[in-house]
């Protein structure tokens, strides 16, 4: 009896207190956690020239220095400071992440809406998607790169290419479900124009499932990037992105292991942070895969 | 169901098609004259207008697909710029090691991805959960190339249990073929755990929580056959999507695994016919492996109504 | 085995069971594994050295295939097919006569037709060869073992342009396949050099593998660079393609594989401290870096900026970035490299340790350079030549150039120097790669030499002078004739800067211990024959 | 708690303080708070009152069906022929679920698992308990559909939960139950989700079974009519309490609790054949999150009084086999 009327008591002031980040912090930690990571790390990536030095500076005769005062994580095969690079390395991975991400869902979704909404086109555009699911990303990836040369923009586009599909195919199976739903009929015998309802009505209830679907895009993209370094296709290999970094400094694993690792690290932590983010957003938004906790 | 399949099968056709067009596009349009890179350093340009002549590379597109879509149809690959051997002889001295890696793969992922994730779903929040779930964080988050070198480093430098690199064809030996494919079959396999370790998880928890996993329970059912009976065949149908879409992803991961494991398969084929720029070999291999893809995707769509008597085609 | 393979045949086909022939064949054919070496150098990825000049073409070419005349390891001509060769008075004909015991592997013997085929399909395409074509009136069959070369003016190189290691391979092939013409691949693989390439086992990409070629009749003089007897102590060799470095290494500490050609630099005290591997040089002249400039485009077509880049280049920091370790690494004054029998030290003022960007800087300002884009193509497969590049590229962009990198694989790079149009058009301003001593050494054979313009190699340098006098080099009759038109060739290069040297490197191969007599060749490959194991 | 033992009935359940709390995110739900009743062989027990007011959480509690992360009993006894199920291994509790104690749910469509044909799901609970083969199981299967009155058994045993109609299902649930004759069957709100012909019909086929295998029921429902219809006895439930307890003839003639004179006034006239949702009682259940002081029906009750919302009133004993928890609970019936 006791330990109910003390948790009793207690619970109405924590409520007042639980307002904002706190509250997200308590009722959603994935989100919170991953979320918090993620914006820490964008934030690191945008201010890196405030406290790293110029990643692409050159030492040959510092090569695969330790770690010391002067280059803290050490340096690499070509005597470059690993952690200008890193901090440097943030803002291509996470432009590559983050912007796959993005255009990938704003393409699907277009793809996805239109399909579900319109017959004729829902048949070719499903046909195309299913061309392109079927073939392998990193082929597919391999074959775009070599038509123009490595490069973060023809990175973003096949990784946006080889990932429509899925999302197309999730927002139209979405837009089926929610056309037949009766506000939405009412809104469209009502009067209102097809593009109005598709905005307020139908691109609302895509949003759970593009987020968490985001999120995944965002580490798959990251991973990729880091899948055609290692295979000599990826950003150009001055430009430091972890994924480069790791492919290029991996032969010096067993002599220079920071060279590895301080990218190695921080690729694992993003796509935990945006991993940890997609659970808790897909948690967030469809509670019935946790009610059982 | 008879009529299912053939419809599939047209609409299939219309997808290969599809990719068909868009690769031979693709290719033909990337920069990088094979010509040039067969003639070698010391090539004239004559030289080099002497071998695109002999290759047909100077007729114009149309005539170019026309040529290519009419040999594909009559069962022909064509013949590999670089190699002068026929595509189809080259891709099937390179199907073996590949399709062994992925079944490999695949039975080890599906065995253990599908356990783990019932364990953590079972145990929703718990210890098993949480630490299964930062696993999978863990296989989604390292790249495939790092996880090989760490597996060679301390399997095989280190306490020479297992081999480096290679393949042993399996009518070699089941022993040898397998011990050459260990290490890259864990390698490969660490995301596919993750990914069908994650997908078992949700769909089980999904699962767990419908009435009748209530009723099994009130009848007295053990909690093995609770999970392992009348759950997991519940939650099949998206287990069983997501292990056939995953093959898309599989054959990109068995590129980079070959060209670690240095595994003589379809994948270091193609990653060295892009570089060579040898395009009937790159079409060959995207269509057979797109084509795998759309069969594999009828097969898992077929197997659903093993699973769930609901589903009829 | 009590069954004949007949039977095994027989009976495989009558179950059916067509798939097993090929692991039936396998199986008889497998060697013990002390007999076989499995070597990890490149990839061949085209089989007729008349096609490319490629190094991995040539090693494949070099074991099966065998030469008239092949060079020692000071690039002195010997007779390797040949038995006995004489030349007429008039200096003007030229008599061979095979030695005895040459056959192809399919069992045919070699004949002097065999060998008039191959050098006119190799005379077609090969620079040197291409000379001796035109000076020849006639080159043709005697009898079964003899043939002649009958010209039109005397030709002192003629010996030396036959055994020239610089270009294409000259391969004597069996006539129906040397009638081919010189762009079509020959596939056939038949040779009748010391190793037989074994078709069956031929995974293209992956291994190929080589067996001795029990009826090969080596020489009787000691081996001696690409001349000597060609002995092979061994059974078989498997060649195998491993793409990932890492990977290799990893194979070769594990006993997995016998030889590594191309061990990267950094982890060289790996192989060092395992006592199972050593390291070895065994091509001395090494591979000598270099920069080519487009002289066509901005800003390399005014000599001045060439000649700002000869000064700017630290050749010591590029070779630590290239290679790493002082002890495989020189730096390269001569245009000939270093360790030819032509190299010199001509005009070589412009070397300063460290460079001289500031002088540099002025000479780039006296070409007038406005900041035009300075493209730098840049391979991430050519390891050496990629670290080169970066470091060029970070040395250009302080003294203010406006350098790019624009990454490509090898073979794009192949196809975007071809082109002569301006960088906005997918032009490029520089490039690098590199030349074995076999190539620096043969000024005939390699085109790197040229500088007649829009008909020189890549980078198309043109000089008058110097082109008149290179052009007395084919008819040079001795040694110190032509080491003194060498150095006159490169008083004149280092003026009008036709190519840039960035060092030189000597990279050392790796191999198990118990793998032995290994020899060496000024070219980036290591013959099949004379190493044992065990 | 004084609780009159009727003489010549075995206790075959002893529910003793019963308590049961839900865990949420910042809170704790008090849903069983203390309650004691028992269930004698062969009676019916009915168990009404409103949605959320702990029927079905008893239910569970009893079978130890809670959801094991959300929901704990913190207290209480179960006993089961004198053996405190709580105290059970979870081995030995599973040798008395749906063997000994069985339970029906309320959603016929759902709770039967769609992959697994019906006769596979009555053998399987067949399998478990005795030690009988496949085949056997699959006959007493059969025979279960017989006694439930579905038509064509034969075929039936072969179908799948989705090729049958809800009221089929919820037969082949009862089936299921009874499979290993338990002594006891908790069946919560079997009807509610059927057609109201249906209702009745099952209604009727587990009367006739109980009176057919002499099992005792325990039966939930929100329906006072029936429990007027079913049961012997009746428990009354409010806010996670019993309100009333009581055998059904004393319960209709003399309701003694506010609560219940509220229930009955809403039951709906089952002689015109309407069917209404209970209660139209003016005002809302409590929230069991917060502490509760005083009277939980309090707030809505004509006859509270000031130490109502001062003093939670115990359940004591105001007749002969019939109690309940209100301080005015003599006025009440009386009025």
């Amino acid at each position: 009896m006791s330990l109910l009327s003390a948790s009793a008591e207690a619970a109405p002031k924590g409520r007042l207190q639980l307002s904002g980040l706190p509250r997200l912090a308590r009722r959603h930690p994935l989100v919170f956690i991953g979320g918090g990571l993620l914006a820490l790390l964008i934030i690191l990536a945008l201010a890196a020239p405030l406290y790293a030095s110029d990643p692409l500076n050159l030492y040959p005769f510092k090569r695969l220095q330790p770690l010391s005062a002067e280059m803290w994580l050490g340096s690499d095969n070509l005597g470059r400071d690993v952690f200008a690079r890193t901090a440097f390395g943030a803002r291509i991975s996470l432009l590559v992440g983050l912007t796959s991400a993005a255009s990938t869902v704003l393409t699907g979704l277009l793809v996805g809406i239109i399909a579900g909404y319109n017959r004729r086109f829902d048949s070719i555009a499903m046909r195309i998607m299913d061309g392109l699911m079927s073939i392998p990303t990193i082929l597919l990836a391999l074959a775009l790169v070599s038509l123009t040369g490595a490069g973060i923009g023809i990175l973003i586009v096949a990784i946006t290419i080889t990932h429509t599909p899925g999302t197309a195919r999730l927002v139209r199976s979405v837009v089926l479900g929610v056309r037949e739903r009766p506000y939405v009929e009412a809104a469209l015998c009502g009067g209102a124009r097809l593009p109005k309802v598709l905005w307020r009505h139908i691109l609302p209830s895509t949003i759970p499932a593009l987020m968490i679907q985001s999120a995944n895009l965002c580490a798959s993209a990251i991973m990729t990037e880091a899948g055609l370094s290692f295979l000599g296709v990826g950003v150009p290999p001055e430009i430091p992105s972890w994924g480069n970094m790791i492919s290029s400094s991996r032969l010096y694993l067993p002599i220079a292991p920071w060279s590895v690792f301080a990218p190695g690290i921080c690729l694992a932590v993003t796509v935990l942070a945006v991993n940890l983010l997609g659970d808790g957003l897909r948690d967030l938004f469809d509670p019935r895969a946790t009610r059982r906790r | 169901m008879a009529l299912y399949v053939l419809r599939r099968l047209v609409s299939t056709i219309a997808v290969m098609a599809m990719v068909g067009i868009f690769i031979f596009l693709l290719l033909r349009l990337a920069p990088g004259d094979p010509a040039a890179i067969i003639a070698g350093d010391t090539a004239t340009p004559e030289m080099i207008a002497n071998i695109r002549e002999k290759l047909g590379l100077n007729e114009p597109l149309p005539v170019q697909f026309a040529h290519w879509a009419h040999s594909i149809l009559s069962g022909n690959l064509g013949i590999s710029i670089f190699t002068g051997r026929p595509v189809l002889e080259l891709i099937s001295q390179r199907l073996e090691p590949t399709i062994s890696l992925a079944i490999l793969t695949m039975i080890l992922s599906v065995t253990i991805g599908v356990t783990f994730g019932i364990l953590a779903a079972w145990r929703a929040g718990g210890l098993v959960d949480r630490t299964l779930t930062a696993l999978a964080t863990l296989g989604f988050s390292v790249p495939v190339f790092v996880v090989g070198f760490f597996l060679i480093y301390f399997f095989a430098i280190r306490t020479r249990w297992l081999p480096v690199q290679g393949y042993q064809p399996i009518d070699h030996g089941f022993g040898p073929w397998l011990v050459q494919l260990i290490l890259p079959t864990m390698t490969l396999a660490l995301v596919y755990v993750a990914l069908i370790a994650r997908m078992t998880r949700a769909s089980m928890l999904e699962v767990l929580s419908e009435d009748y996993m209530r009723t099994a329970a009130a009848k007295g059912v053990s909690s093995y056959s609770m999970l392992f009976h009348h759950a997991l065949k519940n939650a099949g149908v998206p287990i069983l999507t997501v292990i056939g879409l995953s093959f898309a992803y599989l054959i990109s991961g068995v590129v980079i695994t070959e060209t670690v494991f240095n595994i003589p398969g379809v994948g270091r084929l193609v990653v060295d016919a892009i570089n060579n720029r040898d395009y009937p070999v790159i079409q060959g291999v995207l269509i057979l492996a797109s084509g795998m893809y759309v069969l594999i995707n009828l097969a898992v769509d077929l197997a659903y109504t093993l699973i769930d008597p609901r589903i009829r085609y | 085995m009590t069954i004949s393979r007949r039977d095994i045949i027989k009976l495989s086909v009558t179950t059916g069971a067509a798939l097993s022939i090929p692991s039936v064949l396998r199986a008889q054919s497998t060697t013990p594994a002390a007999r076989t070496v499995r070597m990890v150098k490149g990839n061949v990825r085209i089989f007729d050295p008349i096609l490319t000049t490629s190094a991995d073409t040539y090693d494949h070419a070099l074991a099966i295939y065998d030469t008239l005349f092949g060079v020692d390891a000071n690039f002195v001509p010997r007779p390797q097919m040949v038995g006995k060769w004489g030349v007429s008075d008039d200096q003007k004909t030229y008599t061979f006569e095979l030695r005895d015991g040459l056959r192809f592997h399919d069992g045919s013997p070699v004949t002097a037709a065999d060998c008039v085929a191959s050098i006119r399909r190799w005379g077609n395409a090969d620079s040197g060869g291409k000379v001796i074509m035109a000076r020849a009136r006639d080159i043709s069959k005697k009898d079964d073992k003899t043939f002649s070369i009958v010209l039109e003016e005397p030709l002192g190189l003629l010996i030396d342009i036959l055994a020239a290691p610089g270009g294409l391979f000259p391969a004597i092939m069996r006539e129906k396949d040397a009638d081919r013409p010189a762009t079509e691949q020959v596939t056939a693989n038949i040779g009748s050099g010391p190793l037989k390439f074994n078709e069956a086992l031929a995974k293209p990409g992956a291994s190929f593998t080589y067996d001795r070629n029990e009826q090969y009749v080596p020489r009787k003089e000691r081996p001696d660079g690409f001349a000597g007897g060609k002995i092979v102590n061994i059974d078989r060799v498997i060649w195998d393609n491993i793409a990932d470095q890492q990977t290799a290494l990893a194979a070769l500490q594990a006993g997995e594989i016998d030889f590594l050609r191309d061990p990267p630099f950094d982890l060289l005290p790996i192989i060092e401290n395992d006592p199972n591997l050593a390291l070895q040089v065994l091509n001395r002249a090494g591979d000598t870096i270099f920069l080519r400039m487009n002289c066509l485009q901005k800003p390399f077509n005014n000599v001045k900026a060439r000649q700002a880049m000869l000064h700017l280049i630290d050749q010591e920091a590029i070779l630590q970035a290239a290679a790493g370790s002082a002890n495989y690494t020189r730096t390269v004054h001569s245009l000939f490299g270093v360790g030819t029998p032509y190299t010199n030290d001509e005009n070589t003022g412009w070397f300063k340790k460290g460079g001289d960007p500031e002088k540099a800087r002025q000479l780039f300002k006296e070409a007038g350079y406005a900041g035009e884009k300075v493209v730098m193509l840049d391979s991430t497969e050519y390891a050496v030549a990629h670290n080169a590049n970066q470091i060029v590229a970070a040395e250009l962009r302080k003294i203010g150039v406006n350098a790019e990198l624009a990454t490509t694989t090898w073979s794009e790079l192949v196809t975007r120097r071809a082109k002569k149009e301006p960088v906005e058009n997918g032009g490029w301003s520089i490039f690098v790669s590199s030349w074995s001593g076999a190539n620096l050494g043969d000024p005939l054979g390699t085109p790197f030499f040229a500088a007649n313009g829009d008909k020189a190699w890549y980078g198309w340098p043109k000089d008058d002078e110097y082109e008149a006098v290179r052009a007395k080099w084919v008819d040079t009759e001795t040694l110190d004739e032509r080491k003194a038109l060498a150095r006159e060739m490169q008083r004149r290069w280092w003026d009008f800067v036709g190519a840039i040297m960035l060092g030189n490197v000597v990279p050392p191969i790796a191999h198990r211990k118990t793998l032995t007599g290994l020899i060496g060749v000024p070219k980036a490959v290591v013959p099949m024959w004379n190493m044992r194991k065990g | 708690m004084q609780m009159q033992k009727l003489a010549g009935n075995d206790v075959l359940l002893d529910v003793r303080d019963l308590e049961t709390h839900f865990y949420g995110e910042e809170s704790v739900t008090r849903a069983l708070g203390g309650i004691s009743f028992q269930v004698r062989s062969g009676e019916t027990l009915g168990v009404v009152g409103e949605s959320g007011c702990g029927k079905s959480v008893t239910a569970l509690s009893i079978l130890r069906l809670l959801p094991k992360l959300t929901a704990r009993t913190v207290g209480g006894e179960i006993r089961f022929h004198g053996r405190d199920l709580l105290k059970l291994s979870p081995r030995e509790m599973r040798q008395i679920r749906g063997n000994r104690i069985a339970m029906i749910f309320q959603e016929p469509m759902t709770s039967l698992n769609p992959v697994y044909t019906v006769g596979h799901q009555i053998a399987e609970a067949v399998q478990i308990h005795t030690k009988a083969s496949r085949s056997d199981a699959m006959a007493k299967a059969r025979e279960m559909l017989r006694l439930v009155r579905i038509a064509d058994p034969e075929r039936r045993v072969n179908n799948y939960p989705h090729e049958m109609s809800g009221g089929m299902r919820q037969r082949a649930m009862i089936a299921m139950a009874l499979a290993c004759s338990p002594e006891l069957l908790i069946a919560d709100e079997p009807t509610t989700a059927l057609d109201v012909t249906i209702q009745a019909q099952i209604l009727r086929l587990i009367v006739d079974l109980k009176e057919h295998t002499g099992t005792a029921v325990m039966f939930i429902t929100h329906d006072l009519g029936v429990v007027a219809e079913t049961c012997q006895r009746v428990i009354v439930m409010y806010a996670g309490r019993i309100a009333e307890q009581a055998s059904v003839t004393d319960l209709f003639a003399r309701p003694a609790h506010p609560y219940t004179q509220g229930l009955m006034r809403s039951v709906p006239d089952r002689r015109h054949g309407r069917q209404r949702r209970l209660p139209e009682i003016p005002g809302i259940v409590p929230s069991l999150r917060e502490p509760i002081v005083g009277c939980s029906f309090a707030p809505r009750c004509p006859f509270a009084i000031g130490i109502c919302r001062e003093k939670t009133p115990t359940l004591r004993d105001i007749g002969p086999g019939h109690a309940a928890a209100c301080f005015r609970a003599e006025e009440v019936m009386g009025g």
